[in-house]
């Protein structure tokens, strides 16, 4: 299997950390959080997931550029709001979900363009898009939440599939999409050379430009959707409604075992990563801990699995 | 490349430190502002206005000035602001506790200190990247802060401690002199002491650095240290200014301080960039916000407004720069 | 001598037809360089064409002209006599030119197979898609072809350099290149591994393919090339036939001046009070019980195949690794810490890869000659730029660094230039045992004599000197004693009389 | 409530301190009280209010609290995860009015009773809204000020978060008294987010294009007590007022540094709301809508209010029927 690239070589260390993580949290929530272990609850864990899904897969490859996207948080509020307004303006949630697409893959294509043509570092780059994004948000809405949206919308979050809630099976389809896309096109190849090797990919005679702007594209598009269902889970647009999400999505795919360095990615590390953050807290909920206990225990996570991946490295 | 660049005659640039010219240009562009502002405002170009951005801009500057240290060695500390929330919350509480200003003031800087030390321990000894070590470290802090604050206030503290934050000496407000101190203080600490050039050194190639028998992790440990210490003291500057705290006053600290950084020249890649730079980029950004509320711009428009200069700023940064990268 | 019994085989073809490929004139100018004035040469199919000069001669730039990373200002390309041009990557690989970089262009997380066929990966049935078993059929054949028995779909990451060099050249051949261009492929090989590569080249002449070889290694130039090409300055100086042309001639066409190649010494009757003496040294990078001493005005030479493990020993003894076992005692006194520790006693470390591990690229001459002398130069913790700068001025005159000011960005030095730096830096913090590792490595000939010229200064001024070297002839030159390593383990020691090529290749290689 | 352990990074000492503190309570039904952060202390008044009524009553809370401040994604997972744990009933403060009505209506959905309190949610169905009108208390502050001022003198505003619904509400109590009071002139009307650092520079900033400001009317008093530091810093004065009547706010008033605070009681809302959702279990008669009416906290009135929260006791139910029963 190809992601085995990402894993280290001793078999000993094949158990990446974010796995070690997740098989605790299940087990020790299991046995002391109640209805845990509920098929209800577990939907509930995984339709949670779905929209920091969207956001951590694009994360992923662009982190594998040895880039970041600080953007997509606000940009999803934006895409979000878009959703709203637009829909309430048509009465249709496709056209909706397309205004949201083109919105995002606007902001996705002058990610790329900021960091790819005019090269300016992509942390720097996104935290201006950033503010941007959150401006227009602010702008669009003026602080208001937008309301009164067509049900249509609102029936992409509870509405199911064959028994599945329809965001699981957007995020699984979106997984395995990246996960073709990664693993089995020419595409993904190039993503591994722009992290790895960008000079090899320009004697291949390769555009590292094009590629970059495509893969920067390719986050605002996610973000696009993922707007879709914020608005649907809201029933409204929200002008802070995604704000700091894309940092959650960077833990989750850091957590998940892709390391900043030389494009080394693993797709479904990120899957498992962002699936721990809602374990821990969905169970923290179940159990009624303070809040607090909470917030401090989502650092320890994060800080616990690079701790155990920089350990197995080291073996 | 070295066949390109053998031959190449130094431009006359380079006689004239790289630093000096990247900070003019922030100057020059601070300048623009303030001229552009005092024609939009007649309240704009005056004494107390300018000491006011100054005060305003010092907050900023103690935390933007640590964190300067730590991205010249290629790092970042996202955990600034959470630090300033915990610091500033346990240096109240002494201050209530024992009614010294003095012990508060220790309290402070002691607490961001450790948290700093913490945060460089997790670079070093744990080797986890610093952006998510001190992402864990925000998240793990301000679990700590709404656990100790209960949704609790802060409020009251001794008018003499408050001369700290409030204050003025001779016409100027007390943060100035601070800020100006602590200019000082950073400039000569990277600029003229072995320890900065260490530090600039590890930021342009850690390997060499450790290779030239620089003690690497010693180091860091020292800049992720300061960079808490600071976080520390503008802690205090706030409990000094507002006379109260409570948890949530750290998260709107962080981002604009690490814009405040880039702004300022320092580069994200390590071993370029001048705390001079940074207290220019939080001047910068500190004007931006004292303008629009004079002009009584509609506050939707300052995320955006600040997002445009940030990517201008840098990119302004590298047209200039001889030695891109 | 193996290497030229492997060598003689291999017969010189006198082309006959019209040459392959041919440039007219080509010349590209950079920002305040000619990188390329006026070049023209060429190849004929089945020739190795040798192409020499110092670096920055204009060999880098002439093959990324070659293979379409540069655009030529001005000049002319003809394949098999129609004229053609290069613009891009693509155009290059469609006139079947392949590059062999020095520095890699390897990705390090995809396989051998993906790396191989980067950029032509065969389509699968689903657009885009790559069709898995025909890239691992194709790249395993073109291995096998070359002798190299791996299975493709290892992930690059986990291969040694020689390894990834071989894939670099079975990457070349995927493209069924009809004009190979080499940069020093030797340089990263062990002896063992060249001959595989000579072989190689046998074959590929065999089949009619012109091969740029670009090399500093007299031995290899004199015994593999057709014809010699000498570039300096950017300028074509001359083509020679190696029966025509003798190493001096060759090396006074490359630098302009007479330059002696065989490294003088005087070498010290008496050997002097032990400086260095390692004991039992065990590290977790694969060396086990090392023992060995190094002497006052001494240089003590480290040989072995690469991957022998003489990087790994002296890394240990620096302190860059952390050792296992055993002890290191310098000047009496028993060490054990990091590299700064060492630094302060006295010992230096002179990389093997310069740009990555010896300097701060992006910083200047001056910052990068201080960086380690910071505590000895400024006691009190302050640093006065004025003094620095003075000190650096002094090493850059002491060491004749080309540099305009010591303000340049160290970057933008030649090889030889920076590894001045390198060793300069170690001068300012006054040294005392001084550990080079492959010093010389992709070092013209003019800087190379320089340079053991400068290490015999400092030998002879009462400090000492342990050098690894793949280039054995420097070896038997340059040391007064040599250890051999094999598998991580030192195998011989070899006095200076007992120092030659055979000896050391001998201990070095595997038994059969 | 507060302690003073000085321990740093003790995400352990945090779990203990934890289940103890939610292990060792009375049986009885379990109420979840959703509130919008842990950062603002009028939240805190709410849940301690909430708590001492289901201590009363032998009943037993759960505090569910966005991780990230008025996170609305985070309280909408909440509101799942509650959902799945059943309480017997849940008292329900939106993060946003408007974007929570789907929550409500899971809660809705799985049965459980719900008391709506302090922001009035824009759908869903509840037992009873228990809140303050943001509106008269707005109204009633800045009334009380320009009454002050004699009607008339300069003022500003210092708005909250723009879009939620306690700045709307308040900020147009604020503007219509001024509409009453023509002689008085407004100057400007600048967000501050509800964040005192925020307010101290607006405020600051507003005073170098403002040679004279006699009042200032800010949303809440983290805010007005920034605009009091930034007055002092400038050695200038000016009557401020702020809204929700927080310890902080009591003290300056009694230091004669605010002129008043409306009070918001989010102790009695806390209370009242927990009551009705425990009546309601047990069978009792519940009111459907309790609006504090707006008491302004003045230099007259504030003894009362200086009591620390942990000592008040919730009001009889009668008492608090009568708190603004419609």
């Amino acid at each position: 299997m190809r992601e085995a690239a990402a894993l280290p070589a001793n078999p000993l260390q094949r158990i990446p950390g974010v796995a070690i993580m997740l098989g605790v949290l299940v087990v020790v929530f299991g046995a002391i959080a109640p209805g845990f272990l509920s098929t209800a609850n577990i939907s509930n864990v995984l339709v949670q997931s779905t929209i920091l899904m969207m956001l951590a897969l694009p994360m992923t490859l662009i982190i594998m550029t040895e880039g970041l996207d600080l953007s997509m948080g606000a940009v999803l509020t934006l895409t979000s709001l878009i959703v709203a307004i637009v829909s309430l303006a048509t009465g249709s949630m496709l056209i909706g979900l397309a205004a949201a697409v083109l919105v995002g893959l606007a902001f996705g294509i002058a990610n790329g363009w900021l960091v790819a043509v005019v090269g300016i570092p992509p942390f720097v780059a996104t935290l201006g898009t950033l503010g941007v994004a959150q401006g227009l948000s602010l702008i669009v809405s003026d602080g208001q939440s937008v309301v009164g949206i067509p049900h249509s919308v609102r029936d992409i979050y509870s509405a199911t599939l064959f028994t599945v809630p329809v965001p699981i099976v957007m995020a699984l389809v979106s997984y395995l999409a990246f996960h073709a896309l990664l693993y089995h096109t020419r595409f993904g190849t190039y993503i591994f050379a722009l992290g790895g090797n960008r000079e090899a990919l320009k004697y291949a005679g390769r555009s590292p430009t094009r590629l970059l702007i495509i893969v920067y594209a390719i986050g605002g598009a996610m973000a696009g959707v993922a707007g879709l269902l914020m608005t649907a889970r809201m029933n409204s647009g929200h002008p802070t409604a995604g704000l700091g999400l894309e940092f959650d999505a960077i833990a989750a795919v850091a957590v998940g075992g892709t390391s900043f360095e030389r494009g080394n990615g693993w797709l479904l590390g990120t899957l498992l990563g962002v699936v721990t953050v809602g374990v821990l807290r969905n169970g923290l909920n179940l159990m009624a801990l303070p809040s607090s206990i909470q917030v401090a225990s989502i650092g320890v996570l994060v800080i616990l699995a690079l701790f155990l991946d920089g350990l197995r490295s080291r073996l | 490349m070295t066949d390109v660049t053998k031959s190449t005659a130094a431009p006359l640039r380079s006689f004239l430190s790289e630093d000096v010219i990247q900070v003019f240009y922030r100057l020059l562009a601070a300048f623009l502002i303030c001229v552009v502002l005092s024609f939009l405002s007649e309240s704009f170009f005056s004494l107390g206005n300018i000491l006011n951005v100054l005060r305003q801009a010092s907050l900023m500057f103690f935390i933007a000035s640590g964190l300067t240290l730590v991205v010249l060695t290629a790092g970042l500390d996202l955990s600034v602001g959470a630090n300033v929330a915990l610091s500033a919350c346990l240096a109240g509480t002494v201050i209530h506790h024992s009614g010294s200003a003095t012990l508060g003031v220790l309290t402070g800087l002691a607490a961001g200190g450790v948290i700093g030390l913490l945060n460089g321990i997790m670079v070093t000894v744990l080797r986890i990247p610093s952006f998510i070590a001190t992402y864990g470290m925000l998240w793990v802090l301000n679990g700590l802060t709404y656990w100790y604050m209960a949704g609790d206030t802060i409020h009251g503290f001794p008018s003499g401690f408050r001369q700290i934050g409030s204050g003025y000496l001779f016409g100027l407000p007390t943060p100035v002199y601070l800020l100006l101190l602590f200019l000082a203080i950073g400039t000569i600490f990277a600029q003229r002491t072995i320890w900065g050039q260490e530090i600039y050194a590890i930021g342009a190639n850690p390997v060499a650095a450790r290779l030239s028998g620089i003690p690497v992790n010693r180091r860091l440990l020292l800049v992720y240290a300061v960079s808490g210490t600071m976080a520390g003291l503008a802690s205090i500057i706030f409990l000094a200014r507002l006379n109260s705290a409570e948890a949530d006053i750290g998260e709107s600290l962080t981002l604009p301080a690490i814009a405040a950084v880039l702004i300022g020249g320092t580069s994200l890649f390590g071993g370029v960039g001048t705390v001079f730079g940074t207290f220019v980029g939080a001047l910068i950004l500190t004007l931006m916000l004292n303008g629009m509320n004079l002009l009584q711009v509609n506050a939707n428009w300052q995320p955006l407004v600040t997002g445009i200069i940030l990517v201008f700023a840098v990119w302004l940064d590298m047209k200039t720069r001889q030695r891109g990268r | 001598m193996s290497m030229a019994v492997q060598i003689a085989e291999i017969a010189h073809i006198e082309p006959t037809t019209a040459p392959l490929f041919e440039l007219r004139g080509i010349s590209k100018e950079f920002p305040g360089v000619k990188a390329l004035d006026d070049v023209s040469f060429s190849v004929w199919p089945g020739e190795v064409h040798m192409l020499l000069g110092e670096n920055g001669a204009g060999k880098s730039s002439l093959m990324k002209v070659l293979c379409g990373a540069y655009r030529a200002d001005s000049g002319e390309f003809y394949y098999k006599g129609e004229k053609v041009a290069i613009g891009s990557a693509a155009d290059a690989q469609k006139l079947g030119i392949a590059v062999i970089f020095q520095e890699f262009s390897l990705v390090p997380y995809l396989d051998i197979a993906q790396n191989m066929f980067l950029g032509r990966e065969p389509a699968g049935r689903i657009p885009g898609t790559i069709d898995r078993r025909k890239i691992l059929g194709d790249a395993k054949r073109i291995l096998d072809s070359i002798g190299f028995d791996i299975d493709p779909s290892v992930v690059v990451e986990k291969l040694g350099v020689a390894q990834q060099q071989m894939v670099e050249i079975a990457k070349a051949i995927s493209q069924k290149a009809r004009i190979l261009v080499m940069d020093e492929p030797t340089a990263a090989l062990s002896d063992r591994e060249s001959e595989l590569l000579f072989a190689l080249i046998a074959r590929l002449k065999a089949d009619g393919v012109a091969i740029i070889y670009i090399s500093h290694r007299m031995a290899e130039v004199f015994a593999m090339g057709d014809r010699i090409t000498v570039l300096r300055d950017g300028r074509r100086i001359g083509e020679v036939r190696p029966g025509d042309a003798s190493p001096d001639q060759l090396v006074r066409m490359m630098v302009g001046r007479t330059v002696d190649m065989s490294y003088p010494r005087n070498f010290a009757e008496t050997p002097g009070k032990i400086m260095l003496e390692v004991k039992g040294l065990s590290a977790a990078t694969g060396i086990s019980d090392i023992d060995l001493v190094v002497r006052q005005g001494e240089i003590v030479g480290l040989c072995g195949l690469v991957g022998s493990g003489r990087t790994e020993v002296v890394r240990a003894i620096f302190g860059a690794d952390e050792a296992t076992a055993g002890q290191i005692i310098f000047n009496g006194q028993p060490t054990s810490g990091g590299p700064d520790q060492a630094a302060r006693l006295g010992i230096a470390l002179i990389p093997e890869s310069r740009k990555t591990e010896g300097l701060a690229l992006l910083r200047t001459v001056g910052d990068n000659l201080v960086v380690s002398a910071l505590r000895k130069m400024f006691p009190s913790g302050l640093f006065e730029p004025s003094r620095a700068q003075r000190a650096a001025d002094a090493l850059v005159k002491q060491l004749r660094i080309a540099t305009p000011n010591t303000r340049q960005t160290v970057g933008l030095l030649s090889g030889g230039n920076q590894q001045k730096v390198v060793i300069g830096k170690w001068l300012a913090a006054d040294a005392k045992l001084f550990i080079f590792d492959e010093p010389t490595r992709g070092i013209d000939v003019g800087a190379k004599s320089e340079i053991f010229a400068l290490i015999d200064r400092l030998v002879a001024d009462g400090a000492a000197a342990l050098m690894i070297s793949s280039e054995q002839a420097e070896i038997c030159h340059v040391c007064d004693r040599a250890y051999v390593m094999r598998e991580g383990r030192i195998v011989g020691q070899l006095s200076r009389a007992e120092l030659t090529e055979e000896n050391i290749v001998k201990l070095g290689m595997h038994h059969a | 409530m507060k302690n003073y352990h000085n321990s740093i990074c003790a995400a352990l000492t945090l779990l203990v301190s934890g289940t103890l503190a939610t292990g060792a309570r009375a049986d009885g039904e379990t109420i979840a009280v959703f509130t919008k952060n842990q950062t603002n202390p009028f939240f805190q008044t709410v849940r301690v209010g909430a708590d001492a009524a289901a201590k009363a009553l032998g009943a037993k809370t759960l505090h569910y609290i966005p991780t990230k401040p008025d996170s609305i994604p985070e309280q909408l997972s909440q509101i799942e995860d509650v959902v799945v744990k059943k309480p017997s009933a849940i008292v329900f403060t939106p993060v946003d009015y408007k974007a929570m009505v789907p929550g409500v209506e899971k809660i809705n959905g799985a049965k459980i009773p719900v008391v709506n309190v302090t922001d009035r949610s824009a759908g869903g169905s509840f037992l009873s809204f228990v809140g303050a009108d943001d509106y008269s208390l707005g109204l009633g502050t800045a009334r009380y000020l320009l009454k002050t001022l004699g009607g008339k003198g300069n003022i500003v505003i210092i708005e909250g978060v723009k879009g939620s619904l306690t700045n709307v509400d308040r900020v147009r109590g604020f503007n219509d008294a001024l509409k009453e009071a023509p002689g008085a002139k407004l100057l400007a009307s600048q967000p501050g987010n509800y964040q005192r650092l925020q307010a101290l520079q607006v405020m600051e900033n507003l005073m170098q294009s403002n040679s004279q400001i006699d009042g200032v009317l800010a949303a809440n008093d983290a805010m007005a007590t920034g605009a009091i530091e930034a007055l002092e810093g400038a050695n200038r004065k000016a009557q401020v007022i702020g809204i929700n009547g927080t310890k902080e706010a009591v003290d300056a008033i009694k230091a004669g540094k605010m002129l008043a605070s409306g009070d918001y009681n989010g102790f009695v809302q806390g209370c009242v709301g927990t009551m009705i959702a425990i009546r309601s279990l047990r069978g009792q008669p519940v009111v459907s809508e309790i609006v504090l009416s707006p008491t302004v906290i003045t230099k007259e009135n504030y003894q009362s209010y200086e009591q620390p929260l942990d000592k008040r006791s919730c009001p009889s139910w009668d008492e608090a029927a009568k708190l603004g029963a419609k």
